[in-house]
Parts: structure tokens; C-alpha cells; sequence
């Protein structure tokens, strides 16, 4: 970042849209121009020879889960043929409201899908990350785990205590050390479960 | 990464915080957050107030109004407060007709009028039987970020020191009412209620004036009331049991603030003058 | 008048105090005449003059966004919620939608205000979506539904274009994506005297028809607001009667109005935006 | 959203009641024409009184306030009948929700009591055309066993009955009301004791079942509901469902109701003079049903109900044991109700097909309602006087009051802070 | 001091799970549970049963104040009650006001708590609640004064069964702490019987 960011509002004209320049995230281009559509500083991103003008909010964005955004969730119900969830952040952001989505048994693992079981994948208040899938239906968001890096991070044993991954189909309870069958992520980023494992001693 | 692990997981977040004996926003167990009192600043309102506990903002306004004494009670007025949470103070509101837990406050507060005796009903008469005055307390929230029922008797106490009920002339003869503007009366406020909200956190601990984060994650609320050295309302519905003791030693705490308030409120009336 | 089960209830019927007093009783003409004196209106404003704004954002921390302003005594709050999922949707919608809710508090009138939405309050509503619905990009949240709440809490007139200047700033502090800064002005018309930025007494002698029987009756409120750097107007209403020949001049004065309350907002929003970019940079140099 | 938590009648329940209806038995005993036991307990306020039919339990209590009359009914009190149901009643009711079923027992009960004009309005009034007493009975049905409508105009009716008001007296201007202590309360004038009796119609008429339970209420095609005082005359006749019954049934039932009628309010009376005479002792009011021990309250096997059954068969006669198809027409004799029917009904009745669907109380209801205008209407016995809904000139005033307020606050000076 | 009398008369109704008609001198309250059973999808909570209180008074429709006196209970139960076990259910607690003799709020949390029993449903611990009356001179009771005017404060407190700790409180005029002391003491000692009260009822039930 520069030392004096360059302020911008909603509305505010920025530069010529060309060849060198094109509109970015937080900006929209009208009759050869980009404007902002956001309070925040400007930013320049080149890509391919070409200058990305965008515009950053200065507080908490305001966002919704696109398409391939990796997204962190909590699992509400699940049944035999889906898991019901709520998308809770998007990337690194954390929404003040949750948005509901859904996780089809087809879309849990990447192998062997037919003998996909539900309950042995997620239970109720499961945290998982997941991959936003195109949306087809109008409503719900729906969710992929078909990857290694994707599916159950945190998750509580039926006696309420954190469970540890020890496979990628199984976490054991830290307290009573009974294991559970989820559809356990690969990577779990250092901090997240350095902090848990902390809390939770 | 704060942020996602307090969103994934507040109960734990807060735990972490408590156990070293601080809250989340920097204070210790038992302090209280600052209090703003604004007064008389909305004069279409026969009295007005705003006060913020910290984040938490409720405008008080009171507006006065001629009516008929109930058949039963002649020489009685009318108080009816009310307390809106509407949705433009939190996302947790949804608009249409008052939520379960706004209709619950309105009735604490309605009852914390009432039993502080701060308004003597009788003192709104105007004549017997025939016309008394109405109170029309309204609360409006503004941003909720807890211990509401706190910040609205602040608020209630700045607007009811602002009150200013014209004379009336009534001549029962002829039923005919006279309404004189440039004549005011200040209202005779009888006592300050002081209200303390405690939170109770994991069954052990208890917080002073908690935020909205912390009424959500704990298991138990309680609202004490002083008037002056007496007690006027112990609220606690039901949440994690509490030794009587524990429960005495809330009653305590919140004696500190008696005095607190009232000098905030003498200051707070002084420039309006 | 039913009675609400949800709130507690006062006697059946009670009547504002202000029915009962000695009214000076002027004529509508003296009245009128009163409106400006020596070119200076009651509050000592020259006709085209509009009041002194204060403007604040973040003043409501559970919102994503909020504004608070104040035209000198009309006060307004309005707070801006992230997008959510439209309720009982069946449809897919490519654009998102605006909920606005306008609503004076029970006592920010001379007449107290009851507690639900009544005609007036559901019309701004509209209105207020109409403008905002202007600005907003609204094909970048599609299927959902942005929030917007205004809540008048002290009404001495204009509070309409309060509001909308308000939900401008409020919308843009709640970083949701806008084509522009929108700002919104009021003004007063009777006979021949315009007034920008009408107080609730000059509001209220503009509504009144004075001269029926007169060709020349024109009176009437006209709101306008405009988007600031395109400058296109956003929304336009108009209530009374007002010929077609005047408009025009009438349409140049708001819109230079609107122009003046630009500035404003500008600073309102860079300040804003130097505070959360210093304080977020405080946490990296941490 | 309704039908959360609605309990479903299953196929084999609504069979087996049809075959047994078909032998001429009711799945808890009774007879046809049998009606449940009624009892009526009364509270320590006046006014207040529990009345269980069988397992069905209501509570009742009228409550009382000064207000203006309707403009048009100067000189009349004013009666107010509101039956809630709870959800501690059946879990398929929504508390603060005003459903279809609900909406229709209140009509039912308001024809029964209100139209009627049962209650002496014109005693009520205090001052012509300023105050008069406005009475008010709320009903809440604390079981639903079937047929709440007899057993809330049971209740209503009792508890009117057992109601007093405060004594007003008027020194010239004033007006002062004397609590109960300072002077006796004053009992409701109550012209006619009518009731609501129910019946629940099978197969266009072929059966008709007296006091339907909650089971019969689902199965059957419809019901009649006849509201009837003491003297046998009609206070609404009320016929919800789809069942197309003669009119010679409807007068027949009607008949059989009215000696129903009779029994019910005469235990009413009986209950109240009992209450009496109690109330001079002690005032525990419903604390003695908490050491009550009603026997029957405790039946709840179906096994006790069938040797029930059995014995009562025995008493009609050994015969029916055999079931067959002449011998029904013999049998038919025995209980007078289905002999009543039976000829009327013969030829038309025999193959309707039953309905198979899941068609659950809900059903019932709605169906009725559709049918609303084919509602049979019998003459009352008392002229029917058209109300005058006053909304409309009570609306106006009120509109003159507010422009008056506007143009008024108009001229109001302002006041300074 | 009189004693409170107690009594009641279990599953009164056929319909909800749980019933009981309490009685607590002469006020009077029916209490039905249902639960679990199903729960309106907006209110289910993922990991515990929702408890949801409907509070009737006898005449007129509820308000304002009864709502308090819903949350009141509703809270209570739900404390007690392991709703843990019954997760994205409901448990419903109905009550209706019979008769009302001053000790209405105590009552029917007493009814509540039988109904919870006589039902079966998993709890955590028992709960009782006392009223007791502040007179105006100065003397606490137990037994209702019979002039209104003559009650100076109110508490209704209800306690645990395991600790005999605070589980709810509710308070209606002015007092000094001293006497809400003793207020507490008192109610604590006369709750012993209601609990004895509660276990002799189960067992001769039996």
C-alpha cells in the first residue's frame, strides 16, 4: 500500500477505461469511464499488461458467496440425501448474517460417491469448509467437499467434547477417545488449530 | 483470524477472555461501561432523553395527553410506557408488531415505574373523574447492544426531570377545557430509579453491564433496581441458580451506581437549566 | 381504534392537549403573509436558503451501515443491513431488492404518532426505495435483499429528504456497492413565495389550499433527489398543485440544494474512510 | 403452517369405527343417543366454572366493565363471547391465532346465547346512552376430546347463570360502584336457558351419534348442532360437513335434543344451588377438585371400555353377536334413535361409499364453511332483530375529531425548549 | 404461621403429556406439558429441545404481562429441564389461570414443574417457588394478606432442588435488602415443603 492511499467515493469518476485500464472489483465503467461504487482507497493491480483499477472498502465489505469461494460452514440438519448448512465466512471475511446452503451426497467426496453416507460424513454443528458450486437452484447455495483440503475442521463428539482428526474418514474424541467417521479436511490451517487445541484443554 | 474464531466459536472466545479475568471490550467482571444522558433535546415530545451505555442507545421521548380518570380510580392519570426494539437498532429485529422480548421489557420497565413510585399517578389528575393527564412513555431503542432496561431508566429519569405539563383550567359545569401554553409545571419526580443488569457467565460468573455478545452467550440475566437505598425490583427469570449470597452480593454492586447516576443526572439537568 | 395486545395499552381515548389552547387565531392570509417578512422567514433563513446540516456515520454499531443526520431540529436515523435472503422468494431475481422502512417515533410529531406503520409513513417508504433503488447496484447481490431503515426522530419538516440523504450516506458506509452519492432536497410553494427546506409550519401552510376559488392557488411540496456526479435525478414528487411553467425554475432551485449538500457527505465519508484505513494500518504496524 | 403437530386419523381407526357404527356400537359404550356425563365445578369468583363432558374440559368466566353502548342499542348492555382454543387443548392449536374453527365455534355459540337473546341486555344498561355494563365471557378449552361446542355453551350458559355483578348506584351526578363487600352483587336476568346439543352424522343419516368423541368428530361426514332452551325452542340449527340429511332427520334429532336440553340446563340450575349453599361455608372454589378422584377420569384402557361394550350388548341383546343382515333390521328397533331413522333413510343409505382419504378434522371444518350459505336457518321463537353496525357512524366522529386536531394544533404557538 | 396449603390432582387432561390442576392456598392453575414434539422450523434450535410457555389468564385475552410472566417460566423450565437430549424438538408448557389468590406466579411454576414430572420428560433438578408478602407493617408472610392494600412488596422465589440455590426471582414493590434477606430465608425453608409436597404427591400416585 502506498504511504497516502488515494481516497475515493461512490460515483467518483477515476480514469479513462482503455487498454491499459480496466474496471475492477469495486468499480463499474459507464460510457468510457471507471467510477467508483465504494467509500474506500483506490488499487492497481496489473495483470497480463493490463492495469485492474479497483476499489477496496475501507470497513468490512459487504459480500456474498460467488461461485468457487471457499466458504466456512456450519452444519444444521442433515438427512439422507443432503446436509443443510450455514455459510458463516466467505474467504477470510466473517458475515453478520449466515447464509444457508445445502451439500448434496453426490458432492461430499470426490470418490467413490455412491457409497457416500451422510451421517458418516457431517453431523448437526459441524464446521466445514467447503467450495461454492455454480448455482443452479434460485435459493440455496449449494456446497462442495470434493477435495482433500475441504470438509469437517472442527467437530464435537456426541459427548460434547473436540474431536481430533486422525484419518480422512475419522476424528477421535479428546476426552473420551471414542472415533467418529466424518469427511475430515487434509490441511488445517496452524492457527486455527493451534487455538483450539489451547481452548480446549 | 480472531474475528472467524470468535464466529465459529463465542462460547470458547469468551472463555479464553474470561479466564484471564478480562472481557472481550477490556473491562474487568464488575465494571460498568460509560454513560452518555442527553436531555430535553426533542420538543415535540413534552420530554425527551437520550442515553447511551456504551454502544447501547435508547431515546426516551414522553408526550402528554387530556383524557377521561378510569370509573374505579377518579383521582389517577395514566402512565403507559412502552418500549420499542424496532429493526433498525439490530439485525436480530424483524419489522411488524413488537417481538416476545420487547413486549417482556416493556412490561419490566412498566413495572419498574411502578414500583420505584416514581410518578404518583394522583398527581396527574386534573380533575377528579372528569380529566387526568396520559403519559404516553415511549423507549425507543436505537442501537442494541445490551443492558436495554439500564439505559431506558436512564433515560426514563432525564425525561421525566424534563416534563412540562401546561395548566389546564377545567370548568366542570360546562365541561369545557382551557389549555394555558405559556403557564408550565415541571412534573414532581418522587424517586431515581437506578437499574443493574448482571449476565451470568457458565453458571459462575458474573459480568456487570453486559454487552449484546455477552446476553447471548450467557446463561442467565438478572436486573436489580434501587431507588435510593430501597430496592424496588429483583429480576432474575430463571437461567443458571445463584446462591443467595452471590445474589446479595449483586444487590451490593449495584448500590455503587446509585450515586453515580445521580450526579450524572444532576449534571445533565443543570445545563438545560 | 383496536386494541393492541402486543403493547401496553393507554385509556380509550385521549386527546392532545394542544386542541384546548388559546389559539391566536390569524387568518390565513395574515398567515401567509407571516410565511417571510423583510425577505427573512420565521427562523430568520433568506427564502432560498437551507438550513445548516450535521451529518454522522457509524452510530449505530449493531448495523452494517448507518447514518444519523440533522437539519438543525429534524433529526433522522438510518441504519443499513447486509444483504439476506429474500424472504418467501420462489423466484430467482438477477437484481437484488431494497427494503425501506420509514417511520416517525411516536412523539418526533406535534400530533403523537401511533406505533404502526400509518399511510404517510408507508408512502415515504416508497418513495425513499424509489430514489435508492437509483444508486444502488443492485446486480451485485442478485437474490437478496438489502435493509434500509429510517426512523424520523424529531420531525420539523423536510424529514423525507433527510432521510434519503441519510440512506445515501448509511448505504455507502455499509460499503454496498452505489453508481453514485445520491442527495435529496424539499421545498415549499404558496402563491408566490418558494421556500427551500420548509420547516413543519411553512409544510403545513404550503399543503393548505388557500385561495380555492383564485386561478393562481399553487401550493404544494415538490422532492427531489439527485445523483452527484451524473447528475440525474433519482426520484421526483410532487404533491399539490403547482403549474407546468414553474417547474422547471422549481426543479433548478432543488437541484442546486442538492448540489450544496454535497460536500457534506464527501467529508462525512473521507473522514470516515481516513479513520478505518489509519486504524487498520495501526494493526499491521502492531 | 396449521398442521404442525396435527394428529392424523389413520385409515384402520376411521374402519374400524365404521364397522362398528355399523353394528350399532360405539367405541366407548355409549349408545347412539347417550349422551357424556357432564359435571360443573364452580371457582370462588363469581362467574367462574369448569364444566367437563367426558374427558372434555372447558373453564368459563365472565368478567364485567363500564363502557358507552352501541349508538344504535342505547339502552342496551353488551355481550361479548370469546372461546379460545389453547394449545394445551389439543398441540395442533396456535395460541394469538384466530383459526377457522375457532371463528365458527364463537359464531356457533353467540347464535346460541346472543341471538337468542337469553340474556336481559336491557337490565345491564346504567345510564341511557352513556354507561352501560359490558359483559364479557371467555371460554378456554382445556381438552379437546370432542365436541367442544356443547361443552363451551355449557359452560357459558353456567357460568352467566352464576355471575353477579356490582351494584351502581347514581347520587345525581355521580355514579358509584359498590364492591362486592360493600353491597350484594347483582345476578344476570336470564330470560331462557338455552344450549348447544351436537350430533355427528354417518353416511347421510344412516347413523347419527349424540355427543360425537374427537375420533367420531374426524370420521364422520358432518354435524348438527342444535341450540335449544328448556321449552323446546330453537336458539340456530346449525348443520358443517357434507352429509345431505332430510328434513325429517334434522326435525327428528331436533325432538331427541330438546329432552337433552331440558336435562342439561336442569342440572345447571341444580349446580348452581348447590354452589350456593356450599359458597356460604367455605370459598375454597376449585381446590376441592384437586382431592377429587374421579373414577371414570381414570378409565383409560381401551380393554375397560370394551368390557363395557360388552355388557351393554348383553343388555340389548344376545343376538347381536350374529351379525347378519336381517337380523340388523330387528336389532335396529332396539335403541330408539336408529329406529327413528331407519325407515327414513332406507334404500338411499345402504351403498354410499365411505370417504377413504385422510380427511382429518380440518377437513370437516372447511367444508362446512364453504357450505355456509346452505346452512339450514329455523325460525327462532323470539324476533330476530337486525344489528346496525355502527362502525361507520362511530368512524365518522372520530374522523371529525382529527381534522378538527389538525387545523387546531395548526394555530398552536410554538413552544420553546 | 398458617401453612400454605398444597394441593393437586395429576392428569387432569387426556391430551397433553404431562397435566396437573395445582393448587397453592386458594389459587388455582392447570398446567399441561407436550414434548417433545415437533417445532415450527424457525424456532428449532440445532443442538437443544426450544421451550415454549403459553400462559392463559382466565378472562380477557393475554398481554402485555403475561408475556413477563411467560418468559418468567419459560426460563425457569428450561434451565431445568435437559433440553439437550431432544435437539430441533419443541416442549410445550401451557397454564391456565383457574382462581387467583395473590400467589398466582408461584403457583404456576409450581404447576409447571409437576407437569414436567408427571410427564416424564428428563430433568436436571426439581424447582419450587414461594410467595412471600412484605405487609405494611412491616412483617413477612406467607399466607396472602386479604386486603390488597395492606402488601407493601412481593417475591416470588423459586429454588432448585438439588443445592437449593436461586433459580428465579421476581419482585413487586419496595424493600431493603435486609428484607429481602429474610424474605429469601423464609422462602427457602417453606420450599423444602414444597418439594416434600412434590415427592409425596409422585408417590402416592404410583
Amino acid at each position: 500500500m502506498d504511504d497516502e492511499p488515494l481516497i475515493c467515493l461512490p460515483g467518483q469518476r477515476l480514469c479513462l477505461c482503455d487498454k491499459t485500464y480496466t474496471s475492477g472489483q469495486g468499480t463499474y465503467e459507464r460510457q468510457g469511464y471507471i467510477y467508483s461504487q465504494l467509500a474506500g482507497y483506490v488499487d492497481i493491480v496489473e495483470k497480463d499488461g493490463v492495469k485492474i483499477v479497483e476499489v477496496h472498502s475501507s470497513g468490512e465489505q459487504t459480500v456474498v458467496p460467488a461461485q468457487g469461494d471457499i466458504v466456512t460452514a456450519q452444519i444444521s440438519i442433515i438427512t439422507q440425501a443432503y446436509a443443510k448448512c450455514f455459510i458463516k465466512c466467505v474467504g477470510d471475511t466473517v458475515l453478520r448474517r449466515p447464509f444457508r446452503a445445502i451439500i448434496r451426497k453426490e458432492d461430499v467426496r470426490a470418490t467413490e460417491k455412491d457409497r457416500v453416507e451422510i451421517y458418516k460424513s457431517f453431523r448437526p454443528g459441524d464446521i466445514v469448509l467447503g467450495r461454492v458450486l455454480p448455482i443452479t437452484e434460485a435459493h440455496v447455495y449449494q456446497l462442495t467437499t470434493a477435495e482433500n483440503e475441504l470438509g469437517v475442521v472442527i467437530a464435537h463428539s456426541e459427548r460434547g467434547h473436540p474431536m481430533v482428526p486422525i484419518s480422512w474418514t475419522e476424528m477421535q474424541c479428546s476426552k473420551t477417545f471414542i472415533k467418529e467417521q466424518r469427511k475430515v479436511a487434509k490441511v488445517l490451517p496452524e492457527k486455527i488449530s493451534k487455538d483450539f487445541m489451547q481452548s480446549s484443554k | 483470524m480472531a474475528e472467524q474464531y470468535k464466529s465459529l466459536h463465542p462460547v470458547k472466545y469468551y472463555r479464553d477472555y474470561l479466564s484471564h479475568n478480562i472481557r472481550p471490550d477490556g473491562r474487568v467482571f464488575d465494571t460498568f461501561r460509560p454513560v452518555i444522558l442527553n436531555t430535553g433535546s426533542i420538543d415535540t415530545a413534552d420530554g425527551s432523553a437520550l442515553s447511551k451505555l456504551g454502544q447501547t442507545t435508547v431515546v426516551c421521548g414522553i408526550k402528554a395527553e387530556l383524557c377521561k380518570p378510569k370509573a374505579e380510580s377518579p383521582n389517577k392519570g395514566f402512565v403507559v410506557p412502552n418500549l420499542d426494539l424496532p429493526p433498525l437498532c439490530s439485525p436480530k429485529f424483524r419489522p411488524g408488531p413488537p417481538s416476545d422480548q420487547a413486549q417482556v421489557l416493556s412490561q419490566l420497565i412498566n413495572d419498574i415505574i411502578e414500583n420505584s413510585q416514581c410518578i404518583d399517578l394522583t398527581d396527574l389528575c386534573i380533575f377528579p373523574d372528569k380529566l387526568a393527564w396520559c403519559l404516553y412513555i415511549d423507549f425507543i431503542c436505537l442501537d442494541f447492544d445490551g443492558s436495554v432496561v439500564d439505559a431506558c431508566i436512564i433515560a426514563l429519569v432525564g425525561a421525566l426531570k424534563t416534563v412540562k405539563l401546561p395548566f389546564v383550567d377545567y370548568d366542570a359545569a360546562l365541561d369545557n377545557i382551557q389549555v394555558n401554553l405559556e403557564n408550565t409545571r415541571p412534573l414532581p419526580v418522587h424517586s431515581i430509579p437506578v437499574s443493574t443488569t448482571f449476565a451470568i457467565f457458565d453458571d459462575k460468573i458474573i459480568l456487570a453491564d453486559p454487552t449484546v455478545e455477552e446476553e447471548n452467550l450467557c446463561t442467565g440475566i438478572i436486573v436489580i433496581v434501587l431507588k435510593d437505598d430501597e430496592l424496588c425490583c429483583v429480576h432474575k427469570p430463571g437461567g443458571s441458580p445463584l446462591s443467595s449470597d452471590e445474589l446479595l452480593g449483586c444487590i451490593e454492586k449495584s448500590k455503587k451506581k446509585v450515586p453515580l447516576m445521580r450526579d450524572l443526572l444532576k449534571t445533565a439537568l443543570q445545563d438545560v437549566g | 381504534m383496536p386494541i393492541d395486545h402486543k403493547r401496553i395499552n393507554g385509556p380509550e381515548d385521549t386527546l392532545p392537549y394542544q386542541l384546548f389552547t388559546k389559539l391566536n387565531r390569524k387568518s390565513l392570509e395574515q398567515k401567509y403573509k407571516e410565511l417571510v417578512q423583510d425577505g427573512k422567514r420565521h427562523d430568520s433563513r433568506a427564502p432560498l436558503e437551507h438550513r445548516k446540516i450535521f451529518m454522522k456515520t457509524g452510530v449505530v454499531s449493531q448495523a452494517k451501515g448507518s447514518a444519523y443526520i440533522e437539519v438543525e431540529k429534524t433529526k433522522v436515523m438510518v441504519s443499513v443491513f447486509d444483504p439476506r435472503e429474500i424472504p418467501n422468494r420462489q423466484d430467482y431475481s438477477l437484481k437484488g431488492e431494497i427494503y425501506c422502512e420509514f417511520k416517525f417515533a411516536p412523539f418526533s410529531c406535534e400530533k403523537r404518532r401511533l406505533h404502526q406503520l400509518d399511510a404517510e409513513e408507508k408512502q415515504y417508504s416508497q418513495i425513499m426505495k424509489k430514489a435508492l433503488e437509483a444508486t444502488v447496484c443492485r446486480h451485485e447481490f442478485p437474490n437478496f435483499q438489502v435493509d434500509i431503515y429510517a426512523l424520523v426522530l424529531h420531525n420539523d419538516g423536510s424529514a423525507l429528504s433527510a432521510a434519503i440523504t441519510a440512506a445515501g450516506l448509511a448505504l455507502s458506509h455499509a460499503g454496498v456497492p452505489m453508481y453514485d452519492l445520491i442527495t435529496s432536497a424539499t421545498l415549499g410553494i404558496q402563491k408566490d413565495t418558494i421556500l427551500i427546506d420548509p420547516t413543519t409550519i411553512e409544510e403545513r401552510i404550503c399543503r393548505t389550499p388557500f385561495w380555492k376559488e383564485k386561478e393562481d392557488n399553487e401550493h404544494g411540496l415538490v422532492v427531489l433527489s439527485m445523483l452527484h456526479t451524473h447528475n440525474q435525478v433519482a426520484q421526483f414528487y410532487q404533491s399539490g398543485s403547482i403549474s407546468l411553467d414553474k417547474l422547471p425554475h422549481l426543479i433548478e432551485t432543488l437541484e442546486k440544494a442538492c448540489a450544496d449538500t454535497i460536500p457534506v457527505i464527501q467529508q462525512c465519508l473521507v473522514k470516515h474512510v481516513i479513520k478505518t484505513i489509519k486504524k487498520s494500518s495501526n494493526v499491521i504496524e502492531v | 403452517m396449521s398442521n404442525i403437530r396435527k394428529t392424523i386419523v389413520s385409515n384402520c381407526e376411521k374402519t374400524f369405527l365404521l364397522k362398528n357404527l355399523a353394528e350399532f356400537n360405539r367405541l366407548d359404550g355409549r349408545a347412539f343417543d347417550e349422551f357424556r356425563k357432564v359435571e360443573i365445578e364452580f371457582g370462588s369468583d363469581w362467574g367462574c366454572c369448569f364444566v367437563s363432558l367426558g374427558k372434555t374440559k372447558v373453564i368459563a368466566q365472565v368478567s364485567c366493565e363500564i363502557q358507552q353502548p352501541k349508538s344504535s342499542r342505547p339502552g342496551e348492555g353488551i355481550l361479548n363471547l370469546n372461546v379460545e382454543l389453547n394449545p394445551i387443548a389439543a398441540p395442533h392449536f396456535e395460541a394469538d391465532r384466530q383459526s377457522n374453527e375457532q371463528v365458527q365455534l364463537n359464531r356457533l355459540l353467540e347464535k346460541c346465547l346472543k341471538d337468542s337473546k337469553a340474556i336481559d341486555l336491557e337490565s345491564l344498561c346504567i345510564k341511557n346512552n352513556e354507561k352501560v355494563w359490558a359483559i364479557r365471557v371467555d371460554i378456554n378449552v382445556l381438552n379437546h376430546e370432542g365436541n367442544i361446542l356443547d361443552c363451551a355453551s355449557i359452560a357459558a350458559l353456567a357460568a352467566l347463570a352464576h355471575f353477579r355483578r356490582p351494584d351502581v348506584t347514581c347520587d345525581g351526578e355521580e355514579f358509584v360502584i359498590h364492591s362486592i363487600k360493600q353491597k350484594d352483587p347483582i345476578p344476570m336476568v336470564i330470560h331462557h336457558y338455552p344450549v348447544c346439543i351436537t350430533y355427528s352424522v354417518f353416511n347421510s343419516g344412516l347413523y347419527i351419534l349424540a355427543d360425537p368423541t374427537l375420533l367420531e368428530e374426524n370420521v364422520a361426514d358432518a354435524f348438527l348442532s342444535i341450540g335449544l332452551n328448556a321449552y323446546k325452542e330453537l336458539c340456530g340449527l346449525h348443520l358443517g360437513g357434507k352429509a345431505d340429511l332430510s328434513p325429517e332427520i334434522i326435525i327428528q334429532t331436533a325432538n331427541k335434543a330438546a329432552a337433552r336440553a331440558s336435562s342439561v340446563v336442569q342440572q345447571i340450575k341444580d349446580a348452581i344451588e348447590q354452589n350456593n349453599e356450599i359458597r356460604r361455608e367455605q370459598k375454597d372454589g376449585f381446590c376441592r377438585l384437586a382431592n377429587k378422584r374421579d373414577p371414570v377420569e381414570l378409565v383409560e384402557e381401551l380393554s375397560v371400555y370394551l368390557d363395557q361394550w360388552s355388557t351393554k350388548k348383553k343388555k340389548n341383546k344376545r343376538k347381536s353377536k350374529e351379525p347378519k343382515d336381517e337380523q340388523i333390521e330387528q336389532e335396529v328397533k332396539e335403541p330408539d334413535i336408529t329406529a327413528d331413522i331407519k325407515p327414513l333413510v332406507a334404500g338411499t343409505a345402504v351403498l354410499v361409499p365411505k370417504e377413504n382419504d385422510d380427511g382429518d378434522a380440518i377437513k370437516v371444518w372447511d367444508t362446512s364453511e364453504s357450505e355456509d350459505d346452505a346452512v339450514e336457518f329455523v325460525e327462532l321463537p323470539h324476533p330476530k332483530v337486525e344489528t346496525v353496525d355502527i362502525a361507520d357512524t362511530d368512524s365518522e366522529e372520530e374522523a371529525v375529531i382529527v381534522l378538527n386536531a389538525d387545523q387546531k394544533t395548526k394555530k398552536r404557538k410554538k413552544r420553546l425548549t | 404461621m398458617e401453612a400454605t396449603k398444597y394441593r393437586c390432582n395429576l392428569d387432569i387432561l387426556s391430551r397433553p403429556d404431562g397435566s396437573v390442576l395445582f393448587c397453592e392456598g386458594k389459587t388455582t392453575v392447570i398446567a399441561g406439558l407436550y414434548g417433545p414434539v415437533e417445532v415450527k422450523i424457525q424456532k428449532a434450535h440445532i443442538d437443544k429441545a426450544t421451550v415454549d410457555c403459553h400462559y392463559r389468564p382466565k378472562s380477557g385475552l393475554p398481554g402485555v404481562e403475561d408475556r413477563l410472566y411467560e418468559s418468567f417460566i419459560r426460563n425457569t423450565c428450561e434451565t431445568s429441564l435437559v433440553a439437550a437430549l431432544f435437539p430441533r424438538s419443541a416442549v410445550l408448557i401451557m397454564l391456565q389461570e383457574m382462581q387467583n389468590d395473590k400467589q398466582l406466579i408461584s403457583c404456576a411454576v409450581n404447576a409447571a414443574c409437576m407437569a414436567c414430572l408427571s410427564s416424564g420428560i428428563d430433568m436436571k433438578f426439581m424447582f419450587g417457588a414461594v410467595t412471600a408478602f412484605l405487609t405494611k407493617d412491616e412483617e413477612l408472610v406467607l399466607t396472602p394478606p386479604i386486603i390488597d392494600k395492606d402488601i407493601k412488596a412481593l417475591f416470588v422465589i423459586v429454588f432448585e432442588s438439588t443445592e437449593g440455590r436461586i433459580l428465579a426471582c421476581h419482585t413487586e414493590g419496595c424493600f431493603s435488602k435486609e428484607q429481602f434477606n429474610q424474605a429469601v430465608s423464609i422462602c427457602e425453608a417453606q420450599c423444602i415443603n414444597v418439594f416434600k409436597f412434590f415427592k409425596q404427591t409422585l408417590l402416592d400416585n404410583k
